[in-house]
C-alpha cells in the first residue's frame, strides 16, 4: 500500500509543477496575440512552445511516459507531424 | 497498477477501446488543423484580418480553465489508486465543474460572434474557426458526460484502489480534449 | 493483466460514438437548412419549376444523366445544360423535340418522349432554375 | 443447421442467386449499349435496363440479408424463429412485388408506370436507386415491419448475442432510413440532401452493421475463435464505421446547392472511413490465422477473407481515391464514380452476401458443414472468376474515368461529353469483355451447386 502511495505521489508532484508550466506558457502565448506579433520567429516559437505543451499533456497527464514507446510514440509522432506541417503552412503564407 | 518505476507497462492507462477512440478522433482533428493551415497560406490577408475579431482573451482563459481541469482529473486518477474514493470523487466533480466553466465561456463567445451575424457560411476563416471549435465544444461536452458517468459510479463505490479502469478510461479521453485545445488556441486565435 | 480492452467499453464507445456524431450531423443539417435559402434561390421555384422536376422524374431522366454530377453517367450532365445552351430555353426544348423515335443507328439517343410544349417548357423551367442554385463552383467548366 | 426453421433461409438464398443472374445479365446489356447505342433501343433503353440492373442489385441483397438474418438469428439465439409461417408468406409477397415492378419497368414505358400507380399522390419515383413506384416503396415497408418483427421477437426472447444485437440494430436503421425516400420536395437541393440520407446512411452506415455481424457469425463459426474475442473487434469496427461514416455523408454535400464548409466536413470523415475496412481485413486474417480448428468448408472462409479484401479495396481504397473534395470537384459524376461503386458494391455486400450462403448452403441441403470437394473447388474457381473480374472492371472504369476527367474536365480544350465518350471506347468494349468472363463465373458458381460429391463431415480438431 505504502509502495503504491510513493509511487502515486512520484507521478503528482511533476505533474503539479507542469500544471503551473502549462499555465504560464499559456499566457505568454496571449501575450504574443495580444501584442499582435508575427513572422517566423514568433510563428516558430509558438509552435515549439504548443509541441512541449502537448507531450507534457501526452507524457505526464496522461501518463504516457510510464508506458513502453510502442504507444507514447504515437503521440509524439502525432505532435511532431501536425505541429511541423502547420509550421510549415505558416511558413509558406509567410513568404507567398 | 503494480509496475514500477523502472518497469514500462505494455498498454496506455484506461481500456485500450478508448485508445482507438482517441486515436481517431487526435486523426479528425490532425487533419482539420492542417487543413486550416494550408487554407490559411492561400489567404493569409483574410485570416489575418477574421482573427482580430475573435476573442482571445476568452480563448486563453479557456486553455488555463481546461489545463487546470486536466491536472484535476491527474488528482482524481492518482486518488483512486491510493484508494480514496471520496477524494477521487471530489476531484471528478472539480472536473466537471472546471468543463462547465469553459462551456459557459465558449456559450458567451459563441453568442458573440452569432450576435454578430457571423456564420459558418461568412468566410473561410470562420468556416474553419467555428466549425473547429464547436466540434472541439461537443467534445468537451461528451468528456463530461462520461466523467459523470464515471463520478456517479465512483460514487456506488464502483472503484477502488485495485479497480478503477473506468477513471483512467475517462482521464485519458479528457486529457484528449485538453490536447486538442492546445493546439487548437494557438493556431486559432494567436498565430497569424 | 486483465484483457487490453473490454466488450462492454466497446460497446460504449459504439454507442457513445455513434449518438454523438448522429447529434453533430443534425446540428449541421440544422446549420445547412439555415444557409439554404440563400443559395437554392427557392424563391424562383415556380410551378412550372415544379412540374419540370415532375417530369425529370416521371421519365427517369437520372436514369442517363447526371444532375450536378449525380444520376448515371451515360449521357451529359444537365445541371449547367441552360449555360451550355447559351442561356436559351428554346434551344433545350427544340432539342428535347427533334429525338428521332427509332434512335440513331449505332449511336446513344436519348429517346421521343412526345411532350407538349407546356410540358417542354416545364422541363426547361426546372433545368433553368437547377443551373442557378450555387453548387460552389461545380462543375469546372461548360462541358460539364 | 441446429433449428428446424432455419430452413426458410434458402427459399431467400435461393431467390438473392436467381435475382443475381438477372442482375448481371442486365449489366452486359448497359455495359454494351455503352458502346452500341442503339442496341435493344427504344424497346429497352439505357435508364430503364440500369434501373432493372441496379434494383435486381438492392433487391437481391435484401433477399440475401433477410436470409442471413433467417439463418443465424435461431442459431445465436438458440431458439425456432419466432413465426417460420410469416419469413415463407413474407418471402412470396415479397418476391411477386419485386417481379412485378421490375416486369412493370420492362413492360411499359417508366411515365405510363408513374400513372398506373398514381406517382401523382405521392411522388418519390424518378430518383437514383429509388425509382420503384411508391406502392412498391410502401410494400418494402410492410415486408421490412414483419421481418423485423419475426426477427426481433426472436431475438428478444432469446439469448442475446452481440451478433444477433448488431444484425438487429443494422436492420432497423436499414428500415428507418428507407424512410426518407418518401421524402421529395419540390426543392431539389433539399430533395437531393435527404436522399443521402437514405442512399449513404444504408451503404455506408447501417449496412456495414449487417455485414460486419454476417462476417463475425461466420468467422466464430469456421475459425472456433473465443466469441468474445470476435464480438469485441465487432463493436470496434462498427463504432469506427459510424463514428467516419456518418459525417461521411458530408462527402455528397460537396456540389449539390449545400454549404461549402462541408468540403471540409466531408473531406475529413470520408478520408477516414477506410479505416474501418482495413480493420475488417486485419480482423478476418487474425482470426483465420488464430483458427482453433480447420473447417471443412474451405470456401466459406475463401468468401469470408475475401470480403475483407475486396470491401478495403473497393469501398476503403477506391473511395479514398476520389472523396476528398479538390479531387472530387474533377471526378464528381465521371467513370470514376461507377469504378469504385462496382468495386464497393462487389467487394463488401455481395461478397458478405455469398459468404452467408456458402456458410449456410451445405448445412441447408444436406446437413454437412461442407459440400464435397469438387464442388468446394468449382465454388473456389467463381470466387476467383467473378473476384479478378471485377477487380479489372474496376481498373478499366477507372482508367475510362480518369481520361473522361482529361479530355472534359482538365484540358486546356474541355471537349464535350459525348465526344470524350468515343475516345474511351475502348475501355468500354474491354470493360464488356471482362463483364463476360464475370458471367462465366457466376455459372460456374451456379454450376457449384450441381456438382454432387459426399458432402464433408466436421473434422476432428
Amino acid at each position: 500500500m505504502s509502495d503504491t502511495s510513493s509511487e502515486v505521489r512520484r507521478w503528482i508532484r511533476p505533474c503539479t509543477v507542469i500544471w503551473l508550466v502549462l499555465m504560464a506558457l499559456t499566457l505568454v502565448t496571449l501575450g504574443i496575440g495580444k501584442l499582435g506579433l508575427s513572422g517566423t520567429g514568433v510563428v516558430a516559437f509558438i509552435m515549439t512552445t504548443t509541441f512541449i505543451k502537448g507531450q507534457m499533456v501526452a507524457d505526464y497527464f496522461m501518463g504516457l511516459k510510464q508506458v513502453r514507446w510502442s504507444f507514447r510514440i504515437i503521440t509524439l509522432l502525432y505532435m511532431v507531424i501536425v505541429c511541423g506541417l502547420i509550421l510549415v503552412a505558416y511558413m509558406v503564407g509567410l513568404n507567398g | 497498477m503494480t509496475h514500477t518505476a523502472n518497469e514500462k507497462a505494455a498498454l496506455p492507462p484506461g481500456d485500450l477501446a478508448i485508445w482507438f477512440f482517441i486515436y481517431a478522433e487526435l486523426l479528425v482533428f490532425g487533419i482539420l488543423f492542417l487543413l486550416y493551415a494550408f487554407a490559411r497560406s492561400n489567404n493569409v490577408e483574410l485570416f489575418n484580418s477574421s482573427q482580430d475579431l475573435v476573442d482571445r482573451t476568452s480563448g486563453a482563459a479557456n486553455t488555463l480553465v481546461l489545463i487546470t481541469s486536466s491536472y484535476f482529473v491527474v488528482r482524481a486518477v492518482a486518488a483512486i489508486r491510493e484508494g480514496k474514493v471520496q477524494l477521487c470523487s471530489r476531484w471528478l466533480l472539480a472536473t466537471i465543474g472546471m468543463g462547465g466553466v469553459f462551456v459557459v465561456i465558449k456559450l458567451v463567445e459563441f453568442h458573440a460572434k452569432f450576435s454578430a451575424g457571423i456564420s459558418l457560411s461568412t468566410n473561410t476563416f470562420f468556416t474553419y474557426y467555428l466549425s473547429m471549435t464547436a466540434f472541439h465544444f461537443m467534445h468537451v461536452l461528451l468528456g463530461m458526460v462520461i466523467l459523470a458517468a464515471v463520478y456517479l459510479k465512483n460514487r456506488k463505490g464502483g472503484y477502488s484502489a485495485a479497480e478503477h479502469r473506468g477513471v483512467e478510461t475517462g482521464a485519458s479521453y479528457w486529457h484528449m480534449v485538453d490536447l486538442v485545445w492546445i493546439i487548437l488556441f494557438p493556431l486559432v486565435y494567436v498565430m497569424r | 493483466m486483465s484483457e487490453a480492452f473490454t466488450k462492454s467499453m466497446a460497446r460504449n464507445i459504439f454507442i457513445g460514438g455513434s449518438l454523438f456524431f448522429f447529434l453533430v450531423f443534425l446540428a449541421l443539417t440544422f446549420d445547412s437548412m439555415g444557409a439554404l435559402p440563400e443559395r437554392d434561390h427557392r424563391e424562383n421555384i415556380t410551378p412550372a419549376v415544379v412540374n419540370g422536376k415532375m417530369l425529370w422524374e416521371e421519365n427517369d431522366c437520372i436514369g442517363c444523366h447526371t444532375l450536378m454530377g449525380e444520376g448515371a453517367y451515360f449521357a451529359p450532365e444537365l445541371a449547367n445544360v441552360y449555360d451550355r445552351f447559351g442561356k436559351s430555353k428554346d434551344a433545350i426544348k427544340a432539342f428535347i423535340a427533334s429525338r428521332p423515335a427509332e434512335g440513331i443507328e449505332g449511336r446513344r439517343s436519348m429517346p421521343q418522349f412526345n411532350f407538349s410544349d407546356k410540358e417542354l417548357d416545364d422541363i426547361a423551367e426546372f433545368l433553368k432554375w437547377t443551373s442557378e442554385i450555387n453548387d460552389a463552383g461545380w462543375p469546372p467548366n461548360i462541358q460539364g | 443447421m441446429q433449428y428446424q426453421s432455419q430452413s426458410v433461409s434458402k427459399l431467400y438464398f435461393i431467390a438473392a442467386i436467381g435475382l443475381f443472374v438477372g442482375q448481371i445479365l442486365f449489366g452486359l446489356i448497359i455495359g454494351l449499349q455503352y458502346v452500341m447505342g442503339d442496341f435493344l433501343f427504344p424497346e429497352i433503353p439505357f435508364n430503364v435496363a440500369r434501373m432493372v440492373h441496379t434494383n435486381l442489385l438492392i433487391v437481391w441483397l435484401l433477399f440475401g440479408f433477410m436470409g442471413a438474418a433467417y439463418y443465424m438469428v435461431p442459431e445465436e439465439s438458440e431458439r425456432e424463429l419466432f413465426s417460420p409461417k410469416l419469413a415463407v408468406a413474407l418471402f412470396w409477397i415479397f418476391l411477386v412485388a419485386g417481379a412485378l415492378t421490375i416486369l412493370g419497368y420492362l413492360l411499359v414505358p417508366y411515365a405510363t408506370l408513374a400513372k398506373m400507380t398514381g406517382n401523382d399522390l405521392l411522388p418519390t419515383m424518378g430518383r437514383e436507386f429509388l425509382e420503384q413506384p411508391t406502392i412498391t416503396k410502401l410494400g418494402i415497408v410492410v415486408v421490412a415491419l414483419g421481418f423485423l418483427y419475426n426477427i426481433g421477437m426472436t431475438i428478444l426472447t432469446g439469448r442475446k448475442t452481440v451478433v444477433n444485437i448488431v444484425m438487429l440494430t443494422g436492420l432497423v436503421g436499414l428500415a428507418v432510413f428507407f424512410l426518407f425516400s418518401f421524402y421529395n420536395p419540390a426543392n431539389l437541393v433539399l430533395d437531393k440532401y435527404y436522399w443521402w440520407w437514405t442512399v449513404h446512411l444504408w451503404v455506408e452506415g447501417v449496412w456495414e452493421l449487417i455485414l460486419g455481424s454476417i462476417l463475425a457469425f461466420v468467422l466464430i463459426k469456421t475459425t472456433g475463435v473465443d466469441r468474445e474475442v470476435i464480438e469485441k473487434w465487432l463493436y470496434i469496427i462498427i463504432a469506427m464505421t459510424l463514428i467516419t461514416g456518418i459525417i461521411g455523408t458530408g462527402h455528397h454535400y460537396y456540389w449539390i446547392g449545400t454549404p461549402e464548409y462541408w468540403q471540409i466536413l466531408g473531406s475529413v470523415f470520408s478520408a477516414l472511413e477506410p479505416i474501418p475496412f482495413f480493420m475488417m481485413t486485419l480482423f478476418a486474417f487474425n482470426m483465420v490465422n488464430k483458427r482453433r480448428k480447420d473447417h471443412p468448408n474451405k470456401a466459406a472462409v475463401l468468401w469470408a477473407m475475401g470480403t475483407g479484401v475486396m470491401a478495403f479495396l473497393g469501398a476503403g481504397l477506391w473511395g479514398f481515391i476520389h472523396t476528398l473534395a479538390p479531387v472530387n470537384y474533377f471526378t464528381h459524376g465521371t467513370q470514376i464514380t461507377a469504378a469504385h461503386g462496382h468495386m464497393a458494391f462487389y467487394g463488401a455486400y455481395v461478397m458478405i452476401v455469398l459468404t452467408m450462403i456458402s456458410y449456410a448452403m451445405p448445412h441447408l441441403r444436406h446437413g454437412k458443414p461442407a459440400n464435397s470437394e469438387k464442388a468446394q473447388v468449382i465454388e473456389m474457381w467463381s470466387f476467383w472468376l467473378m473476384t479478378v473480374a471485377i477487380v479489372f472492371i474496376t481498373l478499366l472504369l477507372t482508367g475510362a474515368g480518369i481520361l473522361q476527367v482529361w479530355l472534359q474536365r482538365a484540358a486546356e480544350d474541355p471537349m464535350p461529353f459525348m465526344v470524350a465518350q468515343e475516345k474511351i471506347a475502348f475501355f468500354y468494349w474491354a470493360r464488356e469483355a471482362v463483364g463476360v468472363i464475370f458471367l462465366v463465373g457466376l455459372v460456374v458458381y451456379i454450376a457449384s451447386f450441381f456438382a454432387g460429391g459426399e458432402p464433408k463431415e466436421e473434422a476432428s480438431s
